[in-house]
């Protein structure tokens, strides 16, 4: 009985493909060192990181979806939505409230529960109804947009209450707070979707679903929860946006959803479900941010910036195919 | 004896296809009892109505006396009984270490310790003798090893009743072996197992009693002892059925495949071999002996390191299927759901690609000559379909392998490469099948025939042996099963 | 104050500039006029950010700007609330803040330089009331409804229609600045109301070709004298409406000045790097400075393009090459 | 045999699937024709199959490409590059252009052969390096877009040749030439995704990509052959929308990517390959077309017109998945 294959050096690339994007995270360090001296400062690194915090709970939002199998494109409105209906709630209707007011306190609860029940909602008609999570999202991200023109009327909403301010613009230890959340919860998606039975089953469903079942996972309740979690997060990204903002104006979030999707593929998620980790989403998202803030730095023409920006995610693509060494899905 | 397990007026429907019609089983507590019958007949819906995958339309199933548990209580199921899947249930992106534990990785809420996991899997595989590595990913065994993993992970379990749907249909001779040795040891400590096969000789080696279904219905339940094996192909097909005799080819001197110094790195090396037409070459070889490699690179799927080959004469492209078939070849691929079938489209189209430009002019095909055509094929080859325009994917695992091989036979190939041809075939099936290759042979067609099934090599003129991607013998026509075995496992030269 | 040059020689000091987006004719005309008017006034330019009609990137833009070491920002938030944070930021770093066409709603600013969006409005509303004497229908194109220019323009163009116009009624229809949508919109709303006799158009650069492609289709491209004619009157002033003008196949556009954008958002950038201050009043140059709660507001001039002066050399859209 | 029950019924609801939104189609018609007295006339509704044209050879293109089991997103941004790209060549540098100075009857063809460049380097990079098909064409998207805007920096075109206004604007026997064109492409297409040994191998591609390369199908050349269609349609589709605007704006075709995926979906093409028919695809279009023209005529708020229209789309959804009887991916 011998096998031919030598099984080691194999599982090891398995455990280094996660983190792929590492050469080129260290390429654009270097090279955005290069091209300018303001670019390796602590200052500029952080600003990175602030920025790109809100977007990378999306990303992890996304990818947990994406492994499971499933779709969410309406992420993106929930950003806007989310944190926008919850202060309507809470502010007078002379700041644009719906004079409902409730009390402010509530303000980033009401949010988060908003983007869950968006999160059931859209797990209901795809999970019950069995309907394409493709077009589901895409609907649901034009009218979860819709909630939030609607009652504004297009307005932007800028007499917050403070505490839905605070988790985006304060200061914890020296580093924005944003960065330590979204820190903290990607630290717990690796560990979830790595050492629990919970977030394996992720796995399970997005690797083969009809086997997931039969091997008694419960299907249909830990993809809404991933629905819901997924919304949730992303009305999380929306207060620490709000929060880096000061004001939520009509187009929160509007256009992030392919950037998610980019940083997430570029990371090592299949959009076939099942392949992926939270720590490969995370340099997807490094990388993305790298690239955007070197572009602003060196001051490419504007005109032409979407080139090179489309450029390099296929660059970073390629890099990523060969690295990992298998077809993409 | 007290009834483990009882299912009672099964009725279970897909659409207009009635697969279990008022059907019954019970099984005796701590017996091996077989369920047989014809492709289609209805096995692998009982097991899923069993295994509480799908809900009868009608009937009920008891076990111990008691009824099932609710649907959506998969713990409860799980408690109950365990089962090796016809379809696979591995998870390709998954490590074999966490499929074999899939859901049961750690116990609830605790988290899951990779390096415990790893060595629990590894203890699991070595006791089923399973060489495969656990860390490796599923996606990337062969279809044999995924087998042999399914069946350690259902035997795993510790459950008292254990189904396998066609455990075997992908196994060569001693891994069928061991299997057998295990289900032994399992029923000394009283596990109640049911045991699907289209090999009845098998039947007879490990089951007690066998139920006999045909047409969606309950034919007979009975002791294998009391059920010779001509009653029990009667009890299966509705008629006497005369075991399949292979037939005399004569040779002739045209040589209608040829491969020259092949060698693929990790598979198989410097191999030679010839095929003339009217001939039938066997290709033989326990686990990794290259057999299925070399075939495969035969038809175009894989390019070879070094070599070529050439069909009717004409040197083919390396890896360029389409080549190969325009050159006069055609293949049954090992694995039917990877490469054998698009399961959406009818069992008209699937069997009748290869030669869709001669069913119309300018790149039309003609729906209806398409029809015509797959008619002759389904009558031909007795497949059980509701006609030309049902999809693939709704037939029995049995039937689909037929649209399979009517897709190899229907450009009247020169050249024929089967690979395990027969694989989950039923008795009656499978001599339609072989006789068919036979067919073509006496066309005037080459034919190489991989199996690891003896009888699929029975007809074959000579039958060349591999071990470790080397071709150790070539074997003329009157072997004895012992002869052969003993050279397939490397104990002569 | 009329200190002029404190610091050494360097000029007063960097002058970062975020433009704000490089997809309508009107910004980009801006964005031409930027360099060449940094040149004319010795601004020392850093490298143009772009922040694509998205406040995020130009706060991220802002940050990247700064800590290179502007010490002037110039910008044209398009959305004007949720700047705020990122304007107490630079309050406190003592950037001085010029921005262009948005009035911020919070958050200090050295100068805001901007053409009133509501007068727009206001102004094509009085034209196509005059021209209809009062009572008919209208269309308006507009822009996107989360837009605070295309938001100003429209409520204007409504309020005053209702005030001055009660016998006008107004379809307006949202067409997130796409000629697509404009097109097919006003194509709809013809067929439906084929008496409608004027259209008022939020943006030339978008609007002007699928409204004469339209209006041509339906044979309603005929001069002023005919019964037929619908009025169009137009936003923005580029070159292409005045052709049209000129033609007669529209009647008039309000010119919004790209050209004294860039120029007096680059003068109060340069005087305030310079740390020259202003008050309201009457300035030098056809306008007037107004007192904002947050700052101060330079109110440009925006005339109206007719036939009598489309061809005034004076206007921007008359100097583009 | 008992299961042997007679093929012809089942033969018929497959063929009644491709037409599940007729029924969607005809209440909107009914439901229009309350609403508002101009919507049944003649003149509305060819008005509708006009606007509907250029961005119907989107779906046709996607369908196609969806149906083998591709993805093209980038089809957006061909519809405004490849016939600005095409003018900018052949038009004075003072109208805009590159100064090259092509002559003027080239236009159509240069365009019709940028969309097929776009469409063959997406298919290289998908099939030769086989990269995510999805995130390939969302950077090619940016990219494509890049290359209107950048060489004219941000302009419109307003000054074109007439050869590429006539498609779009000319009425051929009482319609517009462009229902014209679209109705004989999609025939074509009808036919040749039925009919056609090509168009079949698109399904069996779709369906299960190793059996069709087993069965002898050129895989990758009718992959390539799909993405080059996909992006002359596009160009195509450029070309007509150039003509009923009157020139080419920086946001031509920009967002309508999602449209064409909704249109698509519920017409009944599976976003999973290998589903789906190009006639579906049409009564998608429809839907969609209909949907927007009734919301023009009641003239429903601008704030809450999304949330109107994504509702239709999840109820057409939901139609389409109850009378087509299986679930959606
Ligand atoms: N999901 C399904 N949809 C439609 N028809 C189905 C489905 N599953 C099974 N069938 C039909 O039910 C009948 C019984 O199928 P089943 O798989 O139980 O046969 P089997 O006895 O296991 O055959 P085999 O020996 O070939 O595995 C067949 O005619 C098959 O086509
Ligand atoms: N995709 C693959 N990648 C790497 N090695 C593989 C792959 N598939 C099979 N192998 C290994 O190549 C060797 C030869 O396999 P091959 O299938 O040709 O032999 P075989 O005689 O058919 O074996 P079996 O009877 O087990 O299928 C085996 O060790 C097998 O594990
Ligand atoms: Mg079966
Ligand atoms: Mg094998």
């Amino acid at each position: 009985m011998t096998t031919l294959t030598a099984p080691a050096p194999r599982v090891r690339l398995a455990r280094f493909r996660d983190l792929t994007l590492v050469p080129v995270i260290v390429l654009l360090l270097v090279v955005g060192a290069i091209l300018d001296p303001t670019f390796l400062t602590a200052g500029n690194l952080t600003n990175v990181l602030q920025q790109q915090s809100a977007i990378s709970l999306l990303v992890l939002a996304e990818a947990m979806i994406l492994i499971a199998g499933k779709f969410d494109l309406s992420l993106e409105s929930t950003v806007g939505t989310a944190p926008a209906i919850a202060v309507m709630l809470v502010v007078p209707a002379a700041a644009g409230g719906f004079g409902i007011g409730l009390p402010g306190a509530l303000v980033i609860p009401l949010a988060l529960l908003i983007g869950a029940a968006i999160g059931a909602f859209n797990g209901f008609l795809i999970i019950r109804f069995q309907l394409s999570a493709f077009i589901v999202t895409l609907a649901m991200l034009i009218i979860v947009h819709g909630f939030l023109q609607g009652p504004t009327e297009g307005k932007t909403l800028f007499e917050l209450p403070d505490s839905i301010l605070y988790l985006g613009s304060a200061i914890w230890l020296g580093l924005p707070a944003a960065i330590w959340i979204a820190g903290a919860l990607f630290a717990a998606g690796i560990f979830g979707l790595g050492y629990l039975r919970l977030g394996r089953s992720l796995y399970a469903i997005g690797g083969n679903i009809d086997a997931a079942r039969a091997a008694g996972i419960r299907v249909d309740r830990i993809l809404y929860g991933a629905f819901i979690l997924g919304g949730t997060l992303a009305a999380l990204a929306g207060i620490l946006e709000t929060g880096r903002l000061g004001a939520i104006g009509n187009n929160q979030g509007v256009g992030w959803i392919f950037m998610v999707f980019a940083a997430a593929v570029i990371g090592g998620v299949s959009m076939d479900g099942g392949k992926g980790t939270i720590l490969g989403a995370l340099t997807g998202v490094l990388v993305i941010g790298l690239v955007q803030n070197i572009l602003t730095l060196i001051g490419v023409s504007g005109f032409w910036q979407p080139v090179i920006y489309g450029s390099i995610i296929l660059i970073a693509l390629m890099i990523s195919r060969i690295a990992g060494g298998k077809a993409q899905d | 004896m007290s009834t483990h397990v009882e299912a009672t007026g099964v009725v279970k429907r897909f659409g207009p296809t009635t697969a279990l019609n008022g059907a019954r089983i019970a099984i005796a507590e701590g017996e091996t009892h077989a369920l047989v019958g014809r492709n289609g007949a209805g096995k692998s819906t009982l097991v899923s109505i069993l295994t509480g995958l799908q809900r009868p339309d009608e009937g009920e199933v008891r076990f111990a006396g008691r009824p099932a548990p609710a649907l959506a209580d998969r713990d409860a199921w799980r408690r109950l009984v365990a089962c090796v899947y016809q379809k696979s249930t591995i998870i390709p992106a998954l490590t074999v270490a966490e499929n074999l534990f899939l859901n049961r990785q750690s116990a609830r809420g605790a988290t899951i310790n990779w390096r415990a996991l790893r060595a629990k899997a590894r203890d699991l595989l070595d006791t089923y003798e399973v060489d495969v590595d656990a860390r490796a990913l599923a996606g990337d065994l062969s279809v044999e090893q995924r087998q042999l993993v399914e069946i350690a992970r259902a035997l795993s379990f510790g459950a008292r009743f254990i189904i396998l749907d066609e455990p075997t249909a992908r196994l060569d001779g001693p891994a069928i072996e061991r299997l057998f040795t295990r289900m032994q040891s399992l029923r000394e400590q009283g596990v109640t197992m049911m045991y699907i096969s289209h090999h009845l000789d098998e039947v007879y080696e490990i089951c007690q009693s066998v139920t006999v279904f045909r047409d969606a219905r309950h034919v007979t339940t009975r002791p294998v002892a009391d059920l010779p094996h001509d009653e029990l192909v009667a009890a299966m097909t509705g008629e006497a059925t005369a075991a399949y005799e292979a037939r005399e080819h004569t040779p002739g001197e045209r040589v209608v495949l040829r491969g020259a110094g092949l060698s693929l790195a990790g598979r198989y090396t410097a191999v030679d071999l010839t095929v003339r037409e009217g001939e039938v070459v066997g290709l033989a070889g326990s686990a990794s002996s290259g057999k299925v490699g070399l075939a495969e690179t035969l038809v175009g799927l894989r390019r070879p390191d070094t070599g070529h080959v050439e069909v009717n004469g004409v040197r083919v492209r390396p890896g360029d299927v389409p080549a190969a078939l325009r050159a006069g070849l055609g293949f049954v691929p090992e694995d039917r759901h990877h490469e054998g079938f698009v399961p959406l489209l009818s069992v008209g189209e699937n069997a009748t690609f290869p030669i869709a430009r001669k069913l119309g002019r300018y790149g039309v095909v003609s729906p209806a000559r398409r029809r015509a055509k797959a008619g002759e094929l389904i009558a031909a080859l007795d497949i059980k379909t509701e006609g030309p325009d049902q999809p693939v994917g709704d037939l029995s695992g049995g039937n689909a392998q037929k649209v399979v091989f009517a897709r190899a036979l229907v450009d009247d190939p020169t050249v024929l490469v089967v690979i395990n041809p027969t694989a989950g075939v039923d008795v009656k099936a499978k001599q339609a099948l072989l006789g068919a290759v036979e067919d073509a042979v006496e066309r005037g067609a080459g034919a190489v025939v991989v199996s690891d099934e003896l009888d699929d090599l029975r007809i074959c003129d000579r039958v060349l042996v591999m071990f470790h991607g080397r071709v150790v013998k070539d074997v003329p026509r009157g072997w004895t099963d012992h002869e052969l075995v003993a050279v397939m496992e490397g104990m002569e030269e | 104050g009329s200190g002029t040059t404190t610091a050494g020689g360097g000029g007063g000091g960097k002058v970062g500039i975020d433009h704000p987006r490089a997809d309508s004719d009107f910004w980009n005309s801006y964005i031409k006029y930027v360099p060449q008017m940094a040149g004319e006034l010795k601004v020392d330019l850093m490298p143009a950010t772009n922040s694509q009609n998205d406040v995020a990137k130009l706060v991220n833009n802002v940050q990247a700007l700064t800590g290179q070491g502007a010490k002037v920002i110039v910008m044209a938030p398009q959305d004007t609330g949720a700047i705020a944070n990122t304007l107490q930021q630079l309050e406190n770093k003592k950037i001085p803040v010029v921005t262009v066409d948005t009035r911020p709603d919070k958050g200090k600013v050295y100068m805001v330089v901007r053409a009133d969006n509501r007068a727009y409005g206001t102004k094509a509303c009085e034209f196509l009331g005059e021209k209809l004497g009062g009572k008919g229908k209208v269309v308006q194109l507009q822009g996107a409804l989360s837009s605070i220019n295309g938001r100003d323009r429209s409520e204007a163009f409504l309020e005053c229609m209702k005030t001055k116009f009660p016998g006008i009624t107004v379809f307006s229809e949202p067409t997130e600045w796409e000629g697509s949508k404009a097109a097919s919109m006003l194509q709809t709303r013809l067929e439906q109301n084929p008496d409608v006799k004027g259209i008022y158009m939020h943006a030339g650069g978008v609007h002007l070709a699928p409204t004469l492609q339209v209006l041509k289709q339906k044979g309603l491209l005929v001069p002023p004298e005919d019964p037929k004619h619908v009025f169009v009157i137009s936003n923005d002033g580029i070159p292409q409406e005045f052709e049209a003008i000129r033609k007669g196949d529209i009647d008039a556009t309000v010119s919004q000045p790209a050209d004294l954008y860039a120029r007096y958002a680059l003068f109060y950038a340069k005087a305030a790097a310079d740390g020259k201050t202003f008050k309201p009043g009457p300035t030098d140059h056809d306008s007037t400075i107004i007192q904002l709660p947050n700052g101060l507001e330079d109110q440009l001039p925006a005339p109206l393009v007719t036939k009598e002066n489309v061809d005034d050399q004076a206007l921007w859209g008359n100097q583009v090459k």
